[in-house]
C-alpha cells in the first residue's frame, strides 16, 4: 500500500480544513452581526465531519498518504470523541463569549484548527506528522489561551503554556531525533522494526531518546513532574479554552502515546514501563494532595486532571490491550465528565462574574437543584464512586494494573483516590450543605441545558452500562495493533 | 588531524561560544545577533554534512525573517535593560550544574558504542544535489506534511493577528490616498453666507 | 410471583419511587415516599413465604449477562442471610418515612428520595451474587447517605459526613483490589465463583486483610470504628436508623458472604485478630458508652459494641476448632451473629427514632439537659425503657437471643472470650441504664422537660411497630433462625475447607 | 387438661399484667386490680390444684411447650418441668403474689400523693403497680416452672427486670431510681456469671434440658476445664460456681449483696413479695434444681457453704445498727438467705427450700406488718419516732409477734423447724467450712433474735415518739391489708410442721437429688428424727434456742429498760457502729472502685483511646497531615515559569538517571 | 572524495551542548522572556543539527525533510510566541519573567 495515495481515507480532515476555511472567511465577510452563523456552521462541520470519521469504521487498519496517515478503529472511536467533545465545548462555550463580548470567528476557526490538529494526530503514522499535528495544536491552543486580549491572567497563561510547550516540543523532537538516527527512519514502522531487533534494555541510546519522548508524551498529557504548567493555564485561560485543554486534547495525547509507544515501540515496553511508573505515580500523588489545597475551582480541576491522568499511564503501562483500551475508555469518559464540570463553571460565572473559587459553588442545590446534582454526579463520577463512569473508568484501569502484576500500584492508586475523593466531596459539601452567597438566577438556554443534561445522563448511563463504550475501546485497540 | 576537523571545530567553537554568550549577555539585542551567528556557524557546520539546502534556508529564513522579527519586537517593546542582569549571578551556579548535568548525562550516552560504532558514509559525487533530492521527495512522498506544514502556518498568522491585532482608534489621524485624489474643491472649502453683525446680537455666551 | 423478578422490583421500584417523589416536589412527597416504601415492603414479604428454609441455594434467581468485557453480570439472589435482611431494611425504610413526615421542613422531596434510592441500592447489596455488582452498591450507597447526613444533619456535619464518606470510602476500595485480583486468578466475579477459588496463603491474607478493612469499617469495629458516633450524632434521625438498622448490617453480611467463604486459611490464620477486635469492641466500646454526654453517641458507641458480637460470632468457628476439635458451635455462633444483625437494626433503630423523637422536642441531645421525662412522656417512656431493655439484651427481647447465642457458643471456643463478651451483660445494662436514670426518670429537670407532649400518633405507629418487631424476635426467634440455618451450615461448610493451592 | 392449667398458670397473670398495664388508664383503677388479682388468684387456685396432682396423686410432667429456636441439634425449648418441688414453689409463689395483691390494694390507695403533681407518670401509678406485680408473678412463675436453663434464664432475668421497675416505681425519688439501677446492675454481675455458667453446661452437657443435663452429669465429672495457666478445674465445679454466682446475686449473697437493702426504696408489697419472699429466693431454687450437679463437686458446695454462712452471720448484724423499719427486714431476708445457701452448702437441699417456703410466709408477713406501719405512720419509717403502736394496730402487732417468732425460730413456729434443721445438719456437714458455718449460723440466731426484737419492741412498745399530727391519725389499717396478713401469718405458723413430709419424707425425692455422702447426712438427721413434737421439745434444749432467747431478752432488756446500754455501747464502740452502719464500707468501696473505675475507666479510653490516639491520632491527624502536604505542595507551585522548566528538566534527568539505573 | 573525517559523535555532543545551554538559559533567565524566546529557537537548533547529522550518516533524506518541517513550524511559533510577548507586554507593560507569577500554588 506504501505507494498508493489513497487520499480518499483523509477526507474528514481535507473536509474539515475546507470547512474551516470558509467559515474563517464567513466571519470575515458576514461581520458582527451574523456570528451566531458561524457558530451553527461550525457545528455543522464538526457534525459532518463526525459522520464522514464514523463512515471509515470497521475497516481494516488503512494507511494513506505514503504511510504516513493510518486509519483504523482506534482513530475513529478517538476522531469521533474529539470531534463530539469540542461540539459539546461549541455549545457550552457561547454564553460564555457572548457575555464577554469575544463571540468571534476566530474563536471557533482557531478551535476548529486545534481539532484538525488532534485528529492528524490521531492519525499519524510517522513522527513528522505527530509533530506536525502536535504543533498544530499547540498553536491553536496558545493563541487561545491569549484570546481574551485585554486581560493579563490569559497572557501570563499563554505565555507560560508556550514557553513551556516549546520546551516540550524541543525535548520530543530531540527525542524523536534519537529514534531516527538510530533506525535511520522517521516512520513509525521503521522504528518498530529497529527496536525489535534490540534489547532495550542494553540498549542505552534508544533508551535515552525514549526518555525524550515521553518527557513530551507527559507534557501533553500533564503528568507529574511535567505538569507544572497544567493550573497556572487551567486558571488564567478563558473557561471554554479551560475546558477545551482539560478534555479534548487528552485523547489526542493518548492516541500519541499509542503511536508513539505501542506502534513505535511496543518491544520497548520494557524500557517505558519502567519511565511510566515514576510519572504516573507522581501524578497520582502530587494531582490528589495538590487539589486539596486549591481554592479556585479551576485550578483544582487542573490537579484533578493531573491525577486522572496518572490513571491513564497506569493503563498504558500495563502494557497489554486491557490496559490500552482501559486507558482509552478513561481518557474518553473523563473528557466527558471534564466537560460537564466545566460547563458548571460557565453557568456560575455568567454575565461579568468569573466564576472562579470554589466558594462559587456554594448553595447551588438552593439556586438550582439540576444544576447541582449534574455537578454531584460528575464530582463522584471523578471521585470514582459507582455507579458512575469514573468508577468503572478506573475499575477497568485497576484490572489491568493487576494484571500486569503491579498490585501495589493499584494499591496506590486507591488510596490516592481516597485522598481525591476528599476535595469533590468539599465541591459537592459546598453545592449541597452549604447557603448561596448570591442567590442570583441562574437561566441558560434550552440548547446547553439540554447538552448539560445529556452529558450527566451519559455519566450515569455509561457507569451503569459501560459494556458499549468498552466493547468499542476493546476493539478499536484489538484490530488497530 | 585534517582539514576538515579544523573547519568543524572551528565552526562548533563559534557555535557554542554564541550560544552561551546569547543566554549571558546583557542586551538582548547582542543576544539577538549572537543567536544569528549561532546560525551561521551551524549553518556551516549543516553544509558540511551535506545539508546545502538546509543550510541556506536556515539563513534565509532565520536570519531572514525570524531574527528580524526577534529584532523588531525587541526594539518595540523598549525594555529597561539594567534590571535584566539581575539575580542571573545568584542562580548560576545551579543553572550551571543543571546544565552540566544534562551535558554531561547526554554525552555519556552518546559516546557510547551504539554511535560510536556508526561508520561515516562515503560522500556524494559534486554533481549531487541536495535541494534537488529534498524537493524531489518533499512535493510527493511528504506532500501530506507539507499541507500541514501550510495549515500551521496559516494558524500562525491567524494567531498573531488576532493576538496582536486592534481595532483602530477612531481618534488616529491617517492618510488615504485614493480619498485625498478624489477630493474636490468643494469638499475642501464650504461658502457659507452671513448675515452682517449686529450689535444686538454681539452678545457674550450666544 | 415466580415469574416476577422480585429483587430486580425491590432494587429499582424505591429507586424509581425516589425519582418519581423528587419529580412531585415537597408538597406530595411524603405521601408518594410512604406509598413506595410500604409497596416496596409489600413486594418484600413474598421474598419470606416464598423462601425454602431447607436449601442453601441462592433463590429468586435472576441473572443478565451486564458488563461483558469483564464477565460482570447483573446477577441476583438470596439465601438465608441475605433474604431477613433485605426484609428488615424494607421494613425500616417505611418507619422513617413515617419517622421524617412532619419533621423534616427542610426539602423533604429530596429527603424522602434519599432515602428510597438508598433503600433499593441496600437491597442490591444484599441481593447481588455478583462480586462487582455488590461492590457497586456498596459503594453507590455512600452518595445519598453522604448527604442526607450533610443537608439534614447538625451543626458538625460537614465533619461527620466527609469523615463517613471518606472512611468508608478508604475501607472499600482495598476489596475492589482484592476483588480484581481474584478476578484475575479465576475470571469471574460470580461470587460463586470465588468460593471454588484456589488461592495461596499470602494471597488469602492479604485479600483477607482488605475484606477486613472494607467490612470492618463498615461494621464498624474497632479501632476503626470512630466515624460512626460523629456520624450518628450529626445525621438527622431517619440517617441515624438507616446507619445503625442496615448499614452496618452490610459490614457483618460481607464477612458472612465474602471473608469467610473466600479466604477460609487467612480467616483460620487471623481468626485472633478478628476475636480479639471483637472484644475490645465489645469491651472498650462498652465502657467509653458509658461516659458519653450526647444520647446518640451513646447509642452509637452501644451500636459498635453489640456489632463486636456479630463479628465475634462469625468468627468463632476457627476458635472452637482449635479448642474442642471439632465445628459443632459455630453454626450457633454464626446464627447468633445473624440473629444480632436483625435484632440490632430493630433495637438501634428504636433507639435512634426514640431519641428523635426526644430530639424533635428539645433540640438537644444532651443527656444533662433532660430529666424525669417519664413525668411528662409516659407512653414514650414505656417504648423507651423497652428499648433500653431490649439494648440492654434482656430474655425476651431480640437483643437477648443473639448476645445469648453468641456468648453460649464463645464459651466453646475460650473461657476467656465467653467472660469477655458476657460483659456486655454489665456494662452494657451499665451504660443504657444509666442513660434511662438520666433522661427518663427523677424528677422533672427543666421547664422545657416539663413543657413535653408525649407521642402523638406518628411517632406512637412507628414505635409499637418496632416494639412489636423486638419482643417477637425476643419471645420466638425460630422462624428467623430456621431461615438462615441452612445458609449458615453451608457457610460454615465452606469455612472449614481449605482453599489452598495443593491441597484436595 | 393439666397441660392446659399448666399453661394457664403464667398465662393469667400475664393477662392480668397486660390488661392493667396497656389499658390501665382507661380501664381505670378498680378493673386493673380486679383484672389482675382474678388473674393471680386463678393461678393460685390452679397452683393448689397443681400440687394435688403432682404431690399427692405422685406425677410428674416434663414437657416442651413451643421450640423457642433450635440449630445444631440443639434445642432452646420453653417447656415446663413440673415435680414436687416446682409445684410447691407454683403454691408459696401465687399465694404470697395472690396476698401482696389485695394488700396493695389498700397500701397504694392514695400513691398519687407520692407523686408530683404535674406528673403524669403517677396518674395511673395504681394501675401501673398491678400490672408489674402481675407480671412479676408470671416472670416468676417461668422461673420455677422451666424445664431448662434457658428459659430458666429468661425467667430469671424477666423478675429482675419487673424487680427494677418496681424498685424505681417512685421514679422522681432521686433514691428510688438510683437503687433500682444499683439493684439491677448488681443483678447483673451475678447474670454474667449465671449466663457463664449455662454456656458452660451447654459446651460441656450439650443440651439446655435440665432432664438430659442431669444424666449425663455423671459422663462429665471427670472432665476437666483450663482457665488460666496449667490448673485444670473440673468442669462440673466450674459450672457449679458460674452458676451460683448468678444465684448469689439474685439472691443476695455477700459480696453481692449490696443491692436488697437499697431495694426498699420501693413501695412495701414489692418489698415483701419480691425481696423477701419469692425473687430473691430463686438462687435457692435453681441450686436446689441443680442439686444433681452441685452434689458432684464438693468444691462447689463448699464454696457455696462459705459464702452462706458469711452473709447469715454478717448480715444479720448490720440489720441491729438499721433504724428503718424495712431496712431492718430487708437485713434479716440477707441474713435469711444465707441460712438457706448454708444449707445448700451443705447439701440439705431439701432443708433449704424448706426454709425458702417458711421463710417466704414469714417475711412476707413481716414486711407487710411493717407496711401496714408504713401505712398507719404516714409513710414514716423510722423507727425512732415510732413506739407504742400495739394499742392502736392490734392486728398488725400480733401478726408481727407471730412473724417474728418464726423468725427467730420460737420452737412451735414454722421458722424453727427449718432453722434448726440447717444449723442441725451443718452441725453434721462434712463439707469443707462447714465447721466456721456451723459458728456462724449458730451465732447468727442470736443476731437474729437481737435485732427482731429491736425492732418488735422499738415499733410496738416502749414511749410513743411520733408527732401529734401522726398519732392523732393513728389506726388500724384497712382489711384489704389486715386479712393478708392474717393469711399469712397461718402458714408462718403452720407450715413448719411440713417438715415431716418434705424433709424428712421423700417429698423432694426426684426433684432434689442428694446422692452420696449428703444422702446420708439427710438420713442421719432424718434418724435421730422421731416426729414432729420430739423434734420441738428437744428444739427447746438445743443451743440455738437459748441463743435466740439469749437475743430475744437482751433486746427486751437494753430498748425496753436500760436504753442507756445501747447509747454506752454506742460511745464504747462506734468503731464497731461505724463499720455495721457503713455496711462494712461495701457500698462504698463499689461506688468508688467499681462505678468510680468504670466511669473513669470509660473516660480514659475516650479521651485517651478513641479521641486522642484514633480520632485525633490517626485520622484527623493523618487527614491533617496530607492537607499540610497539599499546602507545601502549594509552594513548589511557584508561579515563575523558569521553576516550572526547572521541574521539566529535573524530571528528565532524574528519568534519565532511573533507566539507566534500571538498565545498568 | 573518501568518507569525513568528523564522526558522528561530534555533532551529536554539539547538539547536546546547544541543548544544554539553551536548558541553562531558560533557568537562569529571570528577567527577560525574549531571551527565553531565543533559547527556545537554540533548542530546536541542536534537535536540527542532531537530525542532519543523522541524515547525513543513515544516508536518509528523512531527517532533512523533518528539518525543513522543523524550521517551517519554528518559524510559526516564533511569530505565535512574539505576539503572545506583544500581548502579554500590553497587558502588563512588562515580559519580566520574574513578574509573571499571578497565578501560582
Amino acid at each position: 500500500m506504501d505507494s498508493v495515495m489513497n487520499f480518499a481515507l483523509a477526507t474528514p480532515e481535507m473536509f474539515l480544513l475546507a470547512a474551516t476555511c470558509f467559515i474563517l472567511l464567513l466571519d470575515v465577510f458576514l461581520g458582527e452581526k451574523c456570528r451566531t452563523i458561524g457558530y451553527i456552521a461550525a457545528l455543522g462541520a464538526l457534525l459532518t465531519t463526525v459522520f464522514l470519521v464514523v463512515s471509515s469504521y470497521g475497516a481494516d487498519k488503512t494507511e494513506a498518504f505514503n504511510g504516513m496517515f493510518v486509519s483504523d478503529n482506534m482513530s475513529v472511536v478517538l476522531k469521533t470523541s474529539v470531534l463530539l467533545i469540542v461540539m459539546g465545548i461549541f455549545v457550552y462555550a457561547r454564553p460564555y463569549l457572548i457575555d464577554r463580548k469575544i463571540f468571534k470567528g476566530e474563536f471557533y476557526s482557531l478551535s476548529l484548527f486545534a481539532t484538525l490538529g488532534m485528529l492528524i494526530m490521531i492519525s499519524a503514522n510517522t513522527m513528522l506528522v505527530i509533530y506536525l499535528g502536535l504543533e498544530l495544536l499547540s498553536l491553536s491552543l496558545y493563541a487561545l489561551v491569549a484570546f481574551r486580549r485585554d486581560d493579563g491572567r490569559g497572557s501570563e497563561a499563554a505565555m507560560k503554556y508556550f514557553v513551556l510547550g516549546a520546551i516540550a516540543s524541543g525535548m520530543l523532537l530531540y527525542g524523536m531525533s534519537i529514534l531516527y538516527g538510530l533506525s535511520g527512519s522517521i516512520d513509525l514502522k521503521g522504528v518498530a522494526s529497529y527496536v525489535a531487533s534490540q534489547d532495550i534494555m542494553s540498549n542505552l541510546v534508544l533508551l535515552f531518546g525514549l526518555t525524550f519522548i515521553i518527557v513530551g508524551l507527559g507534557f501533553k498529557f500533564g503528568v507529574a513532574p511535567f505538569h507544572m504548567w497544567v493550573p497556572d493555564v487551567y486558571q488564567g485561560s478563558p473557561t471554554p479554552i479551560t475546558m477545551f485543554l482539560g478534555s479534548a486534547p487528552k485523547l489526542a495525547a493518548f492516541a500519541m502515546t499509542m503511536r508513539l509507544l505501542v506502534s513505535g515501540m511496543e518491544f520497548g515496553s520494557m524500557g517505558w514501563q519502567q519511565m511510566l511508573i515514576p510519572l504516573a505515580v507522581l501524578s497520582l500523588v502530587v494531582g490528589n494532595i495538590a487539589a486539596i489545597a486549591q481554592t479556585n475551582i479551576k485550578r483544582m480541576l487542573a490537579y484533578s486532571t493531573i491525577s486522572h491522568m496518572g490513571f491513564v499511564l497506569l493503563g498504558i503501562l500495563g502494557a497489554s490491550e486491557p490496559g490500552y483500551s482501559a486507558a482509552m475508555f478513561y481518557v474518553i469518559t473523563y473528557a466527558i465528565t471534564a466537560l460537564g464540570g466545566f460547563a458548571i463553571i460557565i453557568i456560575l460565572s455568567h454575565s461579568g462574574v468569573e466564576a472562579e473559587n470554589l466558594d462559587d459553588l456554594r448553595g447551588l442545590n438552593d439556586r438550582h437543584p439540576w444544576y447541582a446534582f449534574m455537578m454531584l454526579l460528575f464530582m463522584f463520577s471523578m471521585a470514582g464512586v459507582p455507579p458512575l463512569v469514573g468508577f468503572y473508568a478506573k475499575l477497568a484501569i485497576l484490572q489491568s494494573v493487576v494484571q500486569a502484576g503491579f498490585v501495589w500500584l493499584a494499591v496506590l492508586a486507591v488510596v490516592m483516590s481516597v485522598v481525591g475523593a476528599f476535595y469533590y466531596l468539599r465541591a459537592v459539601k459546598l453545592m449541597y450543605f452549604d447557603k448561596p452567597i448570591q442567590d442570583e438566577l441562574l437561566r441558560m438556554g434550552t440548547g446547553f441545558n439540554a447538552l448539560l443534561t445529556t452529558n450527566g445522563f451519559l455519566v450515569i448511563a455509561l457507569g451503569l452500562f459501560p459494556g458499549f463504550l468498552m466493547a468499542l475501546c476493546v476493539e478499536a485497540i484489538r484490530v488497530s495493533l | 588531524m585534517n582539514y576538515e576537523l579544523i573547519i568543524f571545530y572551528l565552526f562548533a567553537s563559534v557555535l557554542v561560544a554564541a550560544a552561551i554568550s546569547v543566554v549571558t549577555v546583557r542586551n538582548p539585542v547582542y543576544a539577538a545577533l549572537f543567536l544569528i551567528l549561532a546560525f551561521f556557524s551551524s549553518s556551516a557546520i549543516w553544509i558540511m554534512l551535506e545539508a546545502e539546502f538546509l543550510g541556506v534556508v536556515l539563513i534565509l529564513v532565520y536570519v531572514g525573517a525570524v531574527m528580524v522579527l526577534f529584532l523588531f519586537v525587541i526594539m518595540m517593546l523598549d525594555i529597561n535593560i539594567d534590571i535584566l542582569r539581575e539575580g542571573f549571578i545568584r542562580y548560576l551556579p545551579v543553572g550551571l550544574l543543571v546544565a552540566v548535568a544534562v551535558a554531561a548525562e547526554m554525552i555519556f550516552v552518546l559516546t557510547s558504542d551504539t554511535i560510536k560504532t556508526v561508520v561515516a558514509p562515503a560522500r556524494h559525487a559534486a554533481d549531487y544535489s541536495n535541494t534537488e533530492a529534498l524537493g524531489e521527495i518533499l512535493y510527493t512522498d511528504y506532500v501530506y506534511p507539507f499541507e500541514i506544514a501550510a495549515v500551521v502556518l496559516v494558524v500562525a498568522i491567524i494567531a498573531a493577528i488576532v493576538l496582536t491585532h486592534r481595532k483602530r482608534d477612531p481618534s488616529t489621524k491617517s492618510q488615504n490616498i485614493s480619498h485625498q485624489v478624489r477630493v474636490k474643491s468643494s469638499d475642501r472649502l464650504r461658502i457659507i453666507k452671513m448675515d452682517a453683525e449686529t450689535k444686538t446680537s454681539n452678545k457674550v455666551g450666544e | 410471583m415466580d415469574g416476577w423478578a422480585i429483587l430486580s422490583l425491590l432494587i429499582w421500584l424505591p429507586i424509581l419511587g425516589g425519582l418519581i417523589v423528587l419529580v412531585a416536589g415537597d408538597k406530595l412527597s411524603r405521601p408518594v415516599a410512604l406509598i413506595f416504601s410500604v409497596l416496596t415492603f409489600v413486594v418484600s414479604l413474598p421474598l419470606w413465604t416464598g423462601f425454602d428454609a431447607s436449601s442453601y441455594l441462592m433463590q429468586f434467581e435472576e441473572k443478565h449477562v451486564w458488563i461483558d468485557t469483564f464477565n460482570i453480570n447483573y446477577y441476583l439472589g438470596v439465601d438465608g442471610i441475605a433474604m431477613p435482611l433485605i426484609i428488615l431494611n424494607t421494613f425500616i425504610t417505611v418507619l422513617i418515612v413515617i419517622a421524617g413526615w412532619e419533621v423534616i421542613k427542610k426539602k423533604p422531596a429530596q429527603y424522602m428520595a434519599a432515602f428510597l434510592i438508598m433503600e433499593g441500592i441496600i437491597n442490591g447489596v444484599f441481593a447481588a451474587q455478583d462480586a462487582m455488582l455488590f461492590y457497586i452498591f456498596f459503594e453507590a450507597m455512600l452518595i445519598p447517605m453522604f448527604l442526607v447526613i450533610g443537608v439534614w444533619g447538625g451543626v458538625n456535619r460537614v465533619y461527620a459526613t466527609i469523615k463517613f464518606f471518606l472512611y468508608t470510602f478508604f475501607g472499600s476500595v482495598f476489596m475492589l483490589i482484592s476483588l480484581i485480583y481474584m478476578y484475575n486468578q479465576g475470571g469471574s466475579f460470580a461470587i460463586a465463583d470465588m468460593y471454588n477459588l484456589k488461592l495461596g496463603m499470602t494471597a488469602q491474607i492479604l485479600i483477607f486483610l482488605s475484606f477486613l478493612i472494607a467490612f470492618g469499617v463498615k461494621v464498624p469495629m474497632w479501632p476503626v470504628h470512630t466515624w460512626l458516633p460523629d456520624a450518628h450524632v450529626e445525621a438527622p434521625t431517619g440517617g441515624s436508623v438507616i446507619l445503625a438498622a442496615i448499614m452496618l448490617k452490610i459490614g457483618g453480611y460481607g464477612f458472612l458472604r465474602f471473608s469467610l467463604p473466600m479466604v477460609p486459611d487467612a480467616a483460620r490464620e487471623l481468626t485472633w485478630l478478628v476475636i480479639f477486635m471483637s472484644l475490645t469492641a465489645v469491651v472498650y466500646i462498652g465502657f467509653v458508652a458509658l461516659v458519653q454526654k450526647d444520647m446518640k453517641k451513646l447509642v452509637a458507641y452501644s451500636s459498635i459494641a453489640h456489632m463486636g458480637f456479630v463479628t465475634l460470632g462469625f468468627f468463632l468457628v476457627y476458635a472452637i476448632y482449635n479448642n474442642t476439635g471439632s465445628y459443632e458451635g459455630s453454626v450457633l455462633a454464626m446464627q447468633g451473629g445473624m440473629v444480632q444483625m436483625v435484632s440490632h437494626g430493630f433495637i438501634s433503630g428504636a433507639m435512634f427514632l426514640c431519641i428523635g423523637v426526644l430530639y424533635d422536642r428539645m433540640h438537644t441531645r444532651e443527656i444533662d439537659a433532660y430529666g424525669g421525662v417519664a413525668n411528662t412522656m409516659p407512653i414514650f417512656t414505656a417504648f423507651f425503657v423497652l428499648f433500653a431493655m431490649a439494648n440492654t439484651g434482656l430474655p425476651g427481647t431480640s437483643g437477648f437471643v443473639g448476645e445469648f447465642m453468641v456468648i453460649l457458643a464463645s464459651f466453646k471456643a475460650n473461657f476467656w472470650i465467653a467472660f469477655l463478651a458476657a460483659t456486655t451483660l454489665i456494662v452494657g445494662a451499665g451504660y443504657t441504664l444509666w442513660l434511662v436514670k438520666r433522661v427518663i426518670f427523677g424528677g422533672v429537670a427543666n421547664d422545657q422537660v416539663a413543657m413535653l407532649q408525649d407521642i402523638n400518633k406518628r411517632e406512637f405507629t412507628f414505635l409499637a411497630v418496632l416494639a412489636f418487631a423486638v419482643l417477637l424476635v425476643g419471645l420466638w426467634p425460630q422462624p428467623l433462625i430456621h431461615v438462615m440455618e441452612a445458609t449458615i451450615v453451608h457457610i460454615v461448610d465452606l469455612a472449614t475447607q481449605t482453599k489452598l493451592p495443593g491441597v484436595n | 387438661m393439666m397441660e392446659n392449667i399448666y399453661l394457664a398458670i403464667p398465662l393469667a397473670p400475664l393477662i392480668g399484667a397486660i390488661i392493667a398495664g396497656v389499658f390501665g388508664g382507661k380501664i381505670g383503677r378498680t378493673a386493673a386490680h380486679i383484672a389482675t388479682i382474678a388473674g393471680v388468684a386463678t393461678a393460685c387456685v390452679l397452683s393448689f390444684i397443681v400440687l394435688k396432682h403432682i404431690a399427692f396423686d405422685g406425677n410428674t410432667y416434663n414437657e416442651t411447650v413451643y421450640t423457642w429456636a433450635a440449630t445444631e441439634g440443639i434445642a432452646f425449648n420453653v417447656g415446663f418441668l413440673i415435680d414436687n418441688l416446682t409445684a410447691m414453689m407454683m403454691v408459696v409463689v401465687t399465694f404470697v403474689s395472690l396476698m401482696v395483691h389485695i394488700y396493695t390494694i389498700g397500701y397504694m390507695e392514695h400513691d398519687e400523693h407520692n407523686w408530683p403533681e404535674e406528673s403524669l407518670v403517677g396518674r395511673n401509678s395504681y394501675q401501673r403497680f398491678f400490672s408489674y406485680i402481675s407480671l412479676f408473678t408470671f416472670s416468676m412463675l417461668m422461673l420455677v416452672m422451666s424445664n431448662n436453663f434457658m428459659q430458666l434464664f429468661f425467667g430469671w432475668e424477666a423478675v429482675g427486670l419487673v424487680s427494677y421497675l418496681l424498685i424505681g416505681f417512685w421514679s422522681t425519688r432521686d433514691t428510688a431510681i438510683f437503687a433500682n439501677m444499683k439493684a439491677f446492675l448488681v443483678n447483673r454481675v451475678g447474670d454474667f456469671g449465671f449466663l457463664l455458667g449455662i454456656a458452660a453446661v451447654l459446651m460441656y452437657f450439650g443440651s439446655m434440658d435440665y432432664a438430659e443435663v442431669f444424666a449425663k452429669a455423671p459422663e462429665v465429672v471427670g472432665k476437666t476445664i483450663n482457665i488460666y495457666g496449667a490448673a485444670e478445674w473440673s468442669v462440673i465445679t466450674v459450672a457449679c460456681i458460674l452458676l451460683f454466682v448468678g444465684a448469689m446475686g439474685k439472691s443476695a449473697q455477700v459480696p453481692l449483696h449490696v443491692w436488697l437493702p437499697d431495694s426498699m426504696e420501693g413501695p412495701t408489697p414489692i418489698s415483701a413479695l419480691i425481696h423477701a419472699a419469692t425473687m430473691v429466693t430463686a438462687g435457692i431454687f435453681m441450686v436446689a434444681r441443680m442439686s444433681p450437679l452441685f452434689e458432684l463437686s464438693t468444691t462447689a458446695l463448699s464454696f457455696v457453704l462459705i459464702i452462706g454462712s458469711i452473709t447469715a452471720f454478717f448480715m444479720g448484724l448490720i440489720g441491729i445498727v438499721q433504724n428503718d423499719i424495712k431496712r431492718v427486714v430487708a437485713y434479716s431476708t440477707l441474713s435469711q438467705l444465707g441460712y438457706m445457701t448454708v444449707a445448700l452448702g451443705a447439701g440439705v437441699y431439701g432443708a433449704a427450700v424448706f426454709h425458702l417456703m417458711t421463710h417466704a410466709f414469714f417475711k412476707a408477713l413481716l414486711f407487710l406488718a411493717a407496711g401496714s406501719v408504713i401505712i398507719a405512720m404516714h409513710h414514716e419509717q423510722d423507727m425512732r419516732k415510732m413506739g407504742g403502736l400495739k394499742k392502736y394496730m392490734p392486728i398488725t402487732y400480733w401478726t408481727s409477734l407471730i412473724g417474728s417468732l418464726a423468725l427467730i425460730g420460737f420452737p412451735g413456729f414454722s421458722g424453727f423447724f427449718s432453722k434448726d434443721l440447717i444449723i442441725e445438719a451443718v452441725h453434721e456437714s462434712h463439707v469443707p467450712g462447714a465447721h466456721f458455718a456451723y459458728w456462724m449460723v449458730l451465732l447468727g440466731v442470736f443476731v437474729t433474735a437481737f435485732y427482731s426484737f429491736r425492732m418488735f419492741f422499738l415499733v410496738f412498745h416502749g414511749k410513743e415518739r411520733m408527732d401529734d399530727h401522726t398519732k392523732h391519725h393513728l389506726k388500724e389499717s384497712p382489711w384489704v391489708v389486715t386479712v393478708p396478713l392474717i393469711a399469712l401469718a397461718i402458714p408462718a405458723v403452720i407450715s413448719g410442721y411440713l417438715l415431716d413430709p418434705m424433709v424428712v419424707g421423700d417429698f423432694f425425692k426426684g426433684a432434689i437429688k442428694g446422692v452420696g455422702e449428703h444422702e446420708s447426712l439427710v438420713s442421719e438427721i432424718s434418724h435421730h428424727y422421731h416426729g414432729i413434737f420430739p423434734f420441738i421439745l428437744h428444739g427447746l434444749s438445743a443451743t440455738p434456742f437459748w441463743l435466740a432467747m439469749g437475743g430475744l431478752g437482751s433486746a427486751w432488756f437494753i430498748y425496753m429498760r436500760k436504753p442507756e446500754i445501747a447509747e454506752w455501747f454506742y460511745n464504747k464502740f462506734r468503731w464497731i457502729h461505724t463499720l455495721l452502719d457503713n455496711k462494712y464500707f461495701i457500698d462504698d468501696f463499689n461506688q468508688k472502685i467499681f462505678a468510680g473505675g468504670a466511669v473513669a475507666l470509660g473516660k480514659g479510653l475516650w479521651k485517651y483511646g478513641d479521641r486522642m490516639l484514633i480520632d485525633t491520632g490517626l485520622v484527623n491527624d493523618s487527614a491533617g497531615f496530607i492537607k499540610k502536604l497539599a499546602g507545601w505542595s502549594r509552594y513548589l507551585q511557584t508561579g515563575y515559569m523558569y521553576h516550572y522548566a526547572f521541574s521539566m528538566i529535573i524530571g528528565v534527568l532524574a528519568l534519565m538517571g532511573w533507566i539507566i539505573y534500571k538498565a545498568g | 572524495m573518501a568518507q569525513s573525517m568528523i564522526p558522528l559523535t561530534h555533532f551529536l555532543v554539539i547538539g547536546a551542548i546547544l541543548f544544554s545551554v539553551s536548558v541553562a538559559g531558560i533557568f537562569l533567565n529571570r528577567k527577560n522572556m525574549l531571551i527565553i524566546l531565543m533559547c527556545i529557537e537554540l533548542m530546536l537548533l541542536a534537535v536540527n543539527i542532531n537530525f542532519i547529522a543523522f541524515s547525513h550518516f543513515n544516508q536518509d533524506m528523512g531527517g532533512q525533510v523533518f528539518v525543513f518541517f522543523i524550521l517551517t513550524v519554528a518559524a510559526a511559533e516564533a511569530a505565535i510566541g512574539l505576539a503572545i510577548l506583544v500581548v502579554l507586554f500590553r497587558n502588563r507593560g512588562t515580559i519580566n519573567v520574574q513578574e509573571l507569577d499571578e497565578m501560582k500554588g
